[in-house]
């Protein structure tokens, strides 16, 4: 290892890795919007960032933003609309992937975002859905991103706010959603990616410096392994670049 | 029109109202806190997105429904009103129901171009489709495929910010819009914030810039920076602080109601708002100038 | 892209394309003229209305489906290649898709966004229901009032005239736009007809004027003046006289090929028809300028 | 009489005095447009223009428009946009009034611009509906105006395009339209208004210069008239100079 990086960075850098050139993806804030500037300064420099409120850009905004409405996400933008005219490209494959996070996901890539406990008298409400569904059921492929501890990876979420692959098999494809769904969940220890016609998430990839054992004893189910679980590869010096670059101020870097 | 007149004319408790449908730009807070001053009770706050305005709301008592698709604090966290009432009923319990933004989207839509529902996929699969009981499963008859049905939303009253304006309503807007143009078709009545007040021929110099027309309008009301602490392109930018401050300090109820207190309840109008902000407004004004190329109407 | 080539690439016999969907300007005739050089046949020409473009290539021999809600010649009368079509079956038969402005509307709208179809009200009682096998009349489930289901129209390929474009396709539009923007992304394929080829620094100054983001685009061509003979705002002026010479020497099949012959089989290209018109082309140029205000993106 | 006017001059004025002030009006080419430019310069002042391109005014054009989308139609409009927005609204009450004309219209209002004779092998076939239907459906009431001729006002026109009360009585309510209907039929002799509970249309009104007799004999149908069979205003001087101030270059005079 000739380059540090933090577990945070190596997340952005997996992420960046699952944009190809040209595709056309919805961006979140935060990790996703970073992953998005080092894809388009690395392998991806065609790529097209949208947002849902209504922005299409290419080239990532200057500075830092707090949410996707800011003005510098909107300055030289490609096109400042209306949310439907954004979100409604998810239709007809005009979109190829699109990210989201989540208080949880399960075993078959479920999403939650709305309540913890019971809809009618919840111990958590969360803010809810954004977006998210939409994209989730519409977009070509969705990439999760998720902290890797037991509360947030479980056997089965509360609410399904975003669908994955709801009971898995091909229960997704009879409910009516035209798009695959999730093909991987990033989390800060590895990498998992839907198996077999079960479509249940398995471990794929580790992160450097953890071990299959902590993964799954983080893992609120019970989690299988790809008969050859990878290492996740390492940041190169040119992806790191690309980030120190876009993350001036060291945000991702403790 | 005053705003405060606005709201007293065309705001009564129990209304269905839209404030702000850009998501994270150009929120009508001004409005808000102008709801909570007239102390209006058993509002159905609707809109994708609204930033912290519902979570004030809810906080100060005047709402017991939400309709929309997100609710919190967007760079600082959770909404703890919203919370709050959703969790424990306080200050009284919420009925939440619940939309993604696209499907939220179709049904302004719906609402706005007198369509009476509206089938989508985007939400099939969701549990949204049966924590919302408007929402109904399907089939589509010409394929046989599952479709969603979202019926059409008609808010009473739909407030927006706009960066310029005439007396008349007629106004440009730019940057992303989000949900404003359907959200505000949609709604029975319209009441535009101003940014600025400008002539007539400014608006009618680029008739494709306006998203609602001023004979659509129903009130306009001038309020430099109703928008703060959100951003509205080119006037102002967003007070990241505020935003940060507003979470740590309503963390529990007494903690919002001195809030509420110090930045709504105790200040007269919007006025005494940006007054109080002062110097913290000032830098948050946009100086710079970087404008469009200019179309051209000319007809010789 | 030349257009030639453009069209050539992504327009095969059979295609159901629409051309101009902005109603009576912006129409891109430079298409119409190409499509019948490069003898297309069997298309299903899909718009709202297309001024003469659909009745050019009806008399061309290249339609034999007609989806819309008008055909003729607006300031000239009705449309002879249409009639004789309709009613004679000359050159050949055509199949006409009848729908409402606002049904179609709804038709690419669905195509566009991804909805199946759309319940309407506009349609009821009418006798489109009727010729139109594709709308269904059915109940609204909420209410059990009667409804029009329109399902979605996704053509394969759309014509567009901009004022204004980049290399990348990107382009600013103004002016009204009928249907442009639904027909476009509803289309499988967007082929832009630029009447002027700009720095991406303009577009980019003005994202609130983009209609369709030219990552959506699939070929760009510099055409000036291919609305020619309709309007373009800003750019150049309705050419009436044509339209009603149109009228005047297209009365029988023999005159309308002597007109084609004149002015699109003879001549090889956009240009050699630019030159033909000469002066009268020059007449109809705008060079007034009567700019929009400007808006401001800066963000400090 | 103190002053000159032409048939369609007094169409146009008959026309203009069913707009009211501040009223939002479907207008279409030709003699309507005519009509809302003399409204707004004599009785009302503040109504507003709509065309189904996506064009709303409130000033006319400056000029003679050969179709709505001409630029002087659009330099310094309230509105630029797209059709959709425009039509929408007819819907929420947005919309007061539309004018239309037909090639036929019948007892019942109904007006057909589509196919004259058998629909899969007219006899003529019309260049269509356009947004008529729209119009017809959804205005809070339509105003329609055609040339008075036996071949014109039909007793049952071939192709309904745009609904009148279609089978006459409650049939349009019954079918799910959510406007009123025609108000009102202005021709080049008279005036028809729909009458009782069948809403068949009946004489209301003669032109000067006209008389009962001639009108029924142009009809298509057997014409009943109102019992009290009103003679149309004349056009007053008001009215006539704004008509002269619009038409300047007497279009409409002879």
């Amino acid at each position: 290892m000739t380059h540090e990086y933090s577990t945070q960075e190596l997340m952005i850098i997996a992420a960046a890795r699952q944009i190809a050139d040209g595709e056309r993806i919805f961006v979140g804030m935060r990790l996703p919007i970073t992953a998005y500037g080092v894809a388009r300064l690395t392998h991806a420099p065609n790529a097209v960032g949208l947002f849902e409120s209504g922005v299409a850009r290419y080239e990532p905004a200057d500075g830092m933003l707090y949410t996707m409405c800011d003005g510098p996400n909107q300055l030289g933008a490609a096109w400042t609309t209306g949310l439907i005219q954004i979100m409604g490209l998810l239709s007809g494959g005009r979109v190829h992937a699109g990210f989201i996070g989540g208080a949880e996901v399960d075993r078959f890539g479920n999403i939650n975002t709305s309540y913890i406990g019971d809809i009618d008298d919840p111990k958590v409400k969360l803010p809810g859905s954004g977006g998210a569904p939409d994209i989730a059921a519409m977009a070509e492929r969705l990439v999760i991103i998720i902290n890797h501890q037991k509360h947030r990876l479980v056997e089965k979420v509360d609410f399904i706010t975003s669908p994955g692959y709801l009971d898995g098999g091909d229960a997704r494809k009879k409910a009516g959603l035209p798009g695959a769904g999730p093909a991987v969940i990033i989390t800060d220890r590895a990498i998992l990616k839907p198996h077999g016609p079960s479509n249940e998430f398995h471990l794929a990839s580790i992160h450097p410096g953890h071990t299959v054992e902590e993964v799954v004893g983080n893992t609120g189910w019970d989690l299988k392994s790809f008969p050859e679980v990878e290492q996740t590869p390492e940041p190169t010096k040119e992806e790191m670049d690309a980030l120190h670059h876009i993350d001036k101020e060291g945000f991702w870097r403790s | 029109m005053s705003l405060s007149e606005a709201i007293s004319t065309f705001v009564q408790d129990g209304c269905n109202i839209v404030l702000g449908a850009a998501l994270e730009n150009a929120v009508p807070f001004a409005a808000t806190h102008e709801l909570i001053r007239q102390g209006r009770r058993e509002l159905n706050m609707i809109a994708p997105i609204s930033d912290i305005s519902t979570d004030m709301l809810i906080g100060a008592g005047c709402v017991t429904e939400v309709t929309g698709a997100w609710v919190g604090n967007v760079s600082g966290g959770m909404g703890h009103n919203f919370r709050r009432a959703a969790e424990k009923g306080l200050p009284h319990p919420i009925k939440v129901n619940d939309y993604s933004n696209f499907t939220i989207g179709m049904a302004f839509f719906a609402g706005a171009y007198g369509l009476p529902y509206i089938p989508v996929k985007t939400i099939l699969g969701s549990d949204i489709m049966k924590s919302n009981k408007n929402i109904r499963l399907a089939e589509d008859p010409f394929s046989g495929e599952p479709v969603a049905l979202v019926p059409a939303l008609k808010p009473d009253v739909a407030f927006l910010v706009v960066q310029r304006a005439d007396k008349a309503g007629n106004s440009h807007i730019w940057g992303s819009t989000g949900l404003t143009q359907e959200a505000s078709i949609a709604a029975n009545k319209i009441i535009v914030l101003a940014d600025e007040i400008v002539e007539p021929e400014v608006i009618a110099s680029d008739p494709s810039r306006v998203l609602i027309p001023g004979f659509g309008v129903d009130a306009v009301c001038h309020v430099p920076a109703a928008c703060h602490p959100a951003p509205l392109i080119g006037k102002w930018k967003r007070d990241n602080h505020f935003f940060h401050d507003y979470h740590k300090e309503t963390r529990d109820p007494a903690d919002f109601d001195r809030w509420c207190d110090e930045w709504v309840r105790d200040l007269p109008d919007h006025e005494a708002y940006r007054a109080k902000l002062g110097g913290q407004l000032e830098d948050l004004r946009i100086l710079g100038d970087i404008p469009s190329a200019p179309a051209n109407y000319a007809t010789e």
